[in-house]
């Protein structure tokens, strides 16, 4: 039996798994999508903790009762980019007539607007820049993050608006533009102790998880730093 | 022990309607291609649920307005047209597999002899597949035989066997039917095993019963011979073994005086049914000399009945038995036969098939 | 090929999963497949209907619900929880939503061989004494082991790739229900993940491959045993 | 027009090998069960590959060492021992099947010809699994018959149907024998049929030829007769209509004499094949008075040969035939019978069977 | 049950994409099925695993697979794209997805029923002048319809069902190749999407029963036909 039992949002997968094997202890991850690990917490899954990639979703819980009070807390954030096959020029400035310069016909890949987190800010932010309305036909929306990635990596999206994170692992994008996060809702993932399996072991991972050693991780692998309220 | 039966059941312009009384022994239905012998056949073993009818067997029904007794219930041993041998079992397989079912444990030396009497000793490994259409026929009637059944259903069994195969069998069915108390219901088209085998004989045309009785009487009746075909036509003496000649030829009694026939295996004393074919008879007015028959009997006509050909049926009393001689038209007027003359009745010894000469019979 | 232990893990928890979705969906796909091939009752085919639903439902769906009937406040969850018996998150419910979603593709073979079957045949062992059960044990089930074997085949090689259900039924926790598709897929949710989610894929493909092989294999030796070649 | 096969095949334990030349008319191809009739039936048709051999139709090779054509082009007329008929047709549909590959447009009247002396007229709407045993048969053969084949190869066709359906097709496989140029192959185990229909016999034993030639040698042959059986020895006369009597007897010349049979529909002047069964003569010393038999025949003895059992076969010649008579041996002792001796053959004119009387043949 | 515009898109969306599925798979599975039946050739083994790879990969990976094979880049996907044919984020992609995924299924129906047919009918078939095409079309063909309509069942239901293989494949393009199980999906990425997904997943529900009494009707009247029954 492990000592700590995490399930986490998918995308945390890399940065995890380094600070899980920089750990004197034993910890498991199950990793899964937001709205899936929920709702398996809300059935009793043997989760110590959760990492989210949404904030709805740990607001679900917390009116189920489901989360230890108290216990939520943001971990890392991270920041959206407009991404384009390796090799495309940046934007200076994502215009209507710009971005249809770049899509050439082809679809803006994102994850899925109405479920998928990053699908979610997408939207947000086009809807900001008032270009939601005129994009919608246009979108190639991904059941996560990742196969929208992979679209404009394999070149089949000549756009991608995905997480910088993403974008810096993986060589076959170029970043063309940093979306202003302040044209989208704040990108962070929550932790919480999970109602009802309350234990030290997990309170030390979690602790863990915000020291200074781990949070170098995150960044180093594209996430954002957050101001920790300890 | 017997079986009655008496059923109705249509399939689409076939109306099958007719009842009948199976005693002991052998019943034959016999009847053209089409006429619902097989399908009398499924309504006995249980696979055809008649639309109506009451079938019982030794007093127990089987199928009447409320009973349907399932065929695995039923204990009829049925032989089918078709064969159908399992394909996923070798021959061993197939013949065993009724004894798992069967009331009481199987007799192996029994077995043995089933299995040695058909030729199936070198087959035991061969899959159905593997074997000749005739092989799969001897393989479904051991099988059928080794589930010790209450009644044998056996729905034209030899129809694929040559001659000697089915010679090899034929006296097999009769001790079946002598020594063990089993009804059985032999459907077939050939009148020569019908008359060699049957007791009883219920013959069907176009889904009715067109005659039936005891195989004696019904074979040697005018009005079932359009049925029977002329050439089937006979009859049947009792007659008993009185000395086995050197040379292969038996002298016989009967009533009417003496035969001499060839292959006969019974021992002296024994009672034998003697099938004599109508065409086999010939008659002579004055005694014949230097003949090559050696079967000259004494008879006094009876009755002479002309059929639609250019043939005559001619039936003559010799001692207490009926012989039956089909003669051309021309030949009879010629010899002026007629009733109540008397005459001599002349019968080719070698012409008498073994197949038509049986043993025992109730 | 080197495999990490958490691999290793995946993969025994991958086989031990899909062997026993077949086991355990075996024996009610052979009395529904009989059913659907040889009985006639009112309502047959809304229970063809139902045995398809796994395929027409998107797989997390049908995890969804089987969470909800199976989790900690599922109707079926709470009785078997009484018992000692917990699904959820735990590698028996893998099992169980393999073999859910299996069901229909193991039925559908099974009853096309029953429906093969020649039924003079299942008569002939009749009429020889053989009751209902003993007709079908001694000559239907001999005949229909072709079909039997290809809805092994095809359930095995579904529990294998088993994923929507699993997933969202047991989660993904390592060496307790994370199977290789599990594995997969969180592989491909990170960059430069695809490496290793190759390295998985291969591997289940060779355990398909196999289990091909040898379902081929004897299928050619059942088809000798019951005389169809 | 000719076959010509040269096989040899190995199943397991059996092993086949034999050759044989069939001309026109009709080879009969003759056997017990389990002789290798319907392997040799295969190879003939394509469905199996001989381990060896060389099979040549009309000089077309359709076999040897380098050769194999598929049984789609050899035009074999292929009626099977268990029918085949396609369950998902009804009898309309597999009677057509093989129109559409015949070479040349089907005649009408001849489609409606076969089917109706078939006698499946009504049943055009039927599906097989409503057909009896006998119907599915003539439903196989009208199938083949009606697909314009250049060999016909038929393997025991007629082993599930009656008596009188026989005889009705029985005259149609004759005239097509006779009128149209195609090579029958005829696989049974039923001496009679093989008498009447074929003109060259090749005997079977377990997978080798034990005799062969043309049907009257090859029956007469004492050689041959532990294969065909006692029972089926005979002789086949040439002969000629030459009068119909008003009775229904019909007069008929052979080389030694005159005949007289009943039941012949051949126009005067038409040439016979008669059978004549061995057992259905009888010697006389003295020619025979007052006796129902029309047909006395005066012969000389050419030979005697005694059997096993306790018959004689004795070889007479009657003008140009040759006549043989199967008698018991203690009546060939008594009558004191020898080759040379001049005496008289009797021979029941109703024992002669329509089916032992054909017309033609080459 | 009021459907909004963007669910009756999605339903007929995935009506056609799955009609398309068995439309295109059929000649080829029909092909393949022969060929594992009744032919004997090296790497038959082979060409039955690799048929039964969708079930065994996760769909993810399938659909991945795809878009590197039929993708703009992709081998394939270039020379279709020369022939004006698109299939990534197509509708058509979304059809060659659901194929590809039901692939297995409909092969080993088809199959089970060429198994089943007895070669002695195949047999008499030649003997009276058909080519070995002509065989098939008027003897196999019709004996087999039983096992094609499971096929057909089976593929349509797997395509009505497909959901990962295709939307890694043709995205989630509403009214283009936003398919039921890809609106359900979506639905159930935010709470309180529940009630609808299960709307959809009901109109789901409803199809597939259709089909299936569709489907065992039409087994009843072909087993007439063909004298099973
Ligand atoms: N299942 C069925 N459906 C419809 N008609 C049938 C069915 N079975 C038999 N028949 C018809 O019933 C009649 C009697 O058939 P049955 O098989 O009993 O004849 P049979 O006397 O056994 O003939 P055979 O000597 O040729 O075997 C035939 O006309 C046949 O076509
Ligand atoms: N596919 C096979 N495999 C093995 N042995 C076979 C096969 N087919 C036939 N045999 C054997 O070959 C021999 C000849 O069989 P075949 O069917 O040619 O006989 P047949 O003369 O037609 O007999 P019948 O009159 O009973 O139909 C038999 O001993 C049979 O068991
Ligand atoms: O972490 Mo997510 O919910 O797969 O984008
Ligand atoms: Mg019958
Ligand atoms: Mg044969």
């Amino acid at each position: 039996q492990p000592d700590v039992t995490v399930f986490a949002a998918a995308s945390l997968r890399d940065a995890l798994e380094e600070a899980v094997a920089g750990y004197e202890g034993q910890v498991v991850v199950s990793y899964g999508g937001s709205g899936q690990i929920a709702r398996q917490v809300a059935q009793g899954a043997p989760a110590d903790l959760i990492i989210l990639a949404n904030e709805a979703w740990v607001d679900w819980l917390e009116e189920r009762e489901a989360l230890v009070a108290q216990s939520r807390n943001d971990l890392v954030g991270n920041r959206l980019v407009l991404v384009g096959p390796s090799g495309s020029a940046p934007l200076s400035e994502p215009t209507k007539e710009a971005l249809f310069e770049r899509l050439d016909g082809g679809r803006l890949a994102i994850g899925q607007v109405d479920g998928v987190p990053a699908g979610i800010y997408g939207r947000q932010w086009l809807e900001a820049v008032e270009l939601w309305s005129v994009f919608t036909p246009h979108l190639a929306q991904a059941e996560n993050v990742r196969a929208a990635l992979l679209w404009v990596a394999r070149e089949e999206a000549p756009l991608g608006i995905v997480y910088a994170s993403d974008a810096q692992a993986e060589a076959s994008v170029d970043v063309l533009y940093d979306i202003p996060s302040n044209l989208h809702d704040e990108i962070v993932y929550p932790m919480a102790m999970v109602a009802g399996r309350e234990n030290t072991q997990a309170e030390r991972f979690a602790l863990y998880l915000y020291s200074p050693a781990v949070q170098d991780i995150f960044l180093q692998q594209g996430f954002m730093a957050l101001e920790t309220e300890q | 022990m017997s079986l009655s039966v008496s059923l109705s059941h249509r399939y689409g312009d076939f109306h099958l309607d007719l009842a009948f009384e199976a005693g002991p022994g052998v019943t034959a239905i016999f009847g053209p291609s089409g006429a619902g012998k097989s399908t009398v056949a499924q309504a006995i073993a249980g696979l055809l649920k008649p639309d109506m009818g009451r079938i019982a067997l030794n007093e127990r029904v089987l199928v009447d307005e409320r009973t349907f007794v399932s065929a695995s219930k039923r204990r009829v041993g049925y032989v089918f047209q078709d064969g159908r041998l399992f394909p996923h079992m070798n021959v061993a397989k197939n013949l065993r597999f009724g004894a798992r079912f069967a009331p009481s444990a199987h007799d192996v030396s029994e077995e043995g002899k089933i299995i040695e009497l058909l030729g199936l000793q070198a087959l035991q490994e061969r899959r159905p597949h593997q074997l000749s259409g005739g092989e799969k026929q001897r393989v479904a009637l051991a099988r059928a035989l080794l589930s010790q059944p209450e009644l044998l259903l056996l729905d034209e069994p030899l129809s694929a066997l040559d001659e000697p195969r089915k010679e090899a069998i034929l006296p097999y069915l009769e001790r079946l039917r002598d020594q063990v108390n089993v009804p059985i219901i032999y459907i077939s088209h050939s009148v020569a095993e019908v008359a060699r085998l049957a007791d009883q004989l219920v013959i069907l045309k176009a889904g009715q019963k067109v005659a039936d009785g005891a195989v004696e009487i019904v074979l040697s009746d005018p009005a079932a011979l359009p049925f029977v075909g002329v050439r089937q036509a006979g009859s049947v003496l009792r007659a008993r073994v009185e000395e086995h000649g050197c040379d292969g030829l038996s002298q016989l009694s009967v009533s009417g005086g003496v035969l001499h026939l060839p292959g006969i295996s019974a021992p002296v004393g024994a009672q034998l049914r003697v099938r004599i074919l109508a065409q086999d008879v010939l008659i002579s007015l004055e005694e014949p000399h230097g003949l090559s028959s050696r079967n000259v009997v004494p008879v006094e006509i009876s009755a002479l009945r002309r059929g639609d050909g250019p043939g005559v049926a001619v039936q003559m009393i010799a001692g207490q038995d009926r012989l039956l001689a089909r003669i051309t038209a021309r030949a009879a007027e010629e010899l002026a036969l007629r009733p109540g003359l008397r005459c001599f009745a002349i019968l080719k010894a070698t012409a008498v098939p073994r197949a038509s000469i049986s043993q025992g019979g109730h | 090929m080197n495999l990490r232990p958490e691999e290793w893990d995946a993969l025994l928890l991958s086989l031990k999963v899909s062997v026993w979705a077949v086991v355990i969906s075996l024996p009610l796909a052979l009395l529904v497949a009989w059913l659907l091939a040889r009985r006639e009752f009112p309502g047959k085919a809304l229970l063809s209907a139902l045995v398809h639903l796994p395929l027409v439902l998107p797989p997390v769906v049908t995890g969804y619900l089987l969470l909800l009937a199976f989790g900690r406040n599922g109707v079926f969850g709470k009785v078997l929880a009484d018992w000692g018996i917990t699904l959820a998150f735990h590698w028996t419910g893998a099992a169980l939503a393999a073999a859910i979603m299996g069901f229909p593709l193991v039925v559908r073979a099974i009853r096309l061989a029953i429906e093969a079957v020649d039924p003079k045949l299942e008569q002939a062992a009749e009429t020889l004494g053989a009751g209902r059960l003993h007709v079908f044990a001694l000559v239907t089930l001999p005949l229909i082991l072709p079909g039997i074997l290809a809805g092994v085949v095809l359930g095995f090689a579904k529990a294998m790739g088993e994923f929507g259900a699993t997933i969202t039924f047991v989660a993904n926790i390592p060496g307790q229900t994370q199977t290789l598709p599990s594995a997969i897929y969180a592989l491909l949710q990170v960059p430069g993940g695809e490496a290793a989610a190759l390295r998985l894929g291969i591997l289940s493909l060779v355990v398909a491959i196999g289990a091909v092989l040898l379902s081929e294999w004897l299928a050619r030796r059942v088809a000798e045993r019951i005389g169809r070649k």
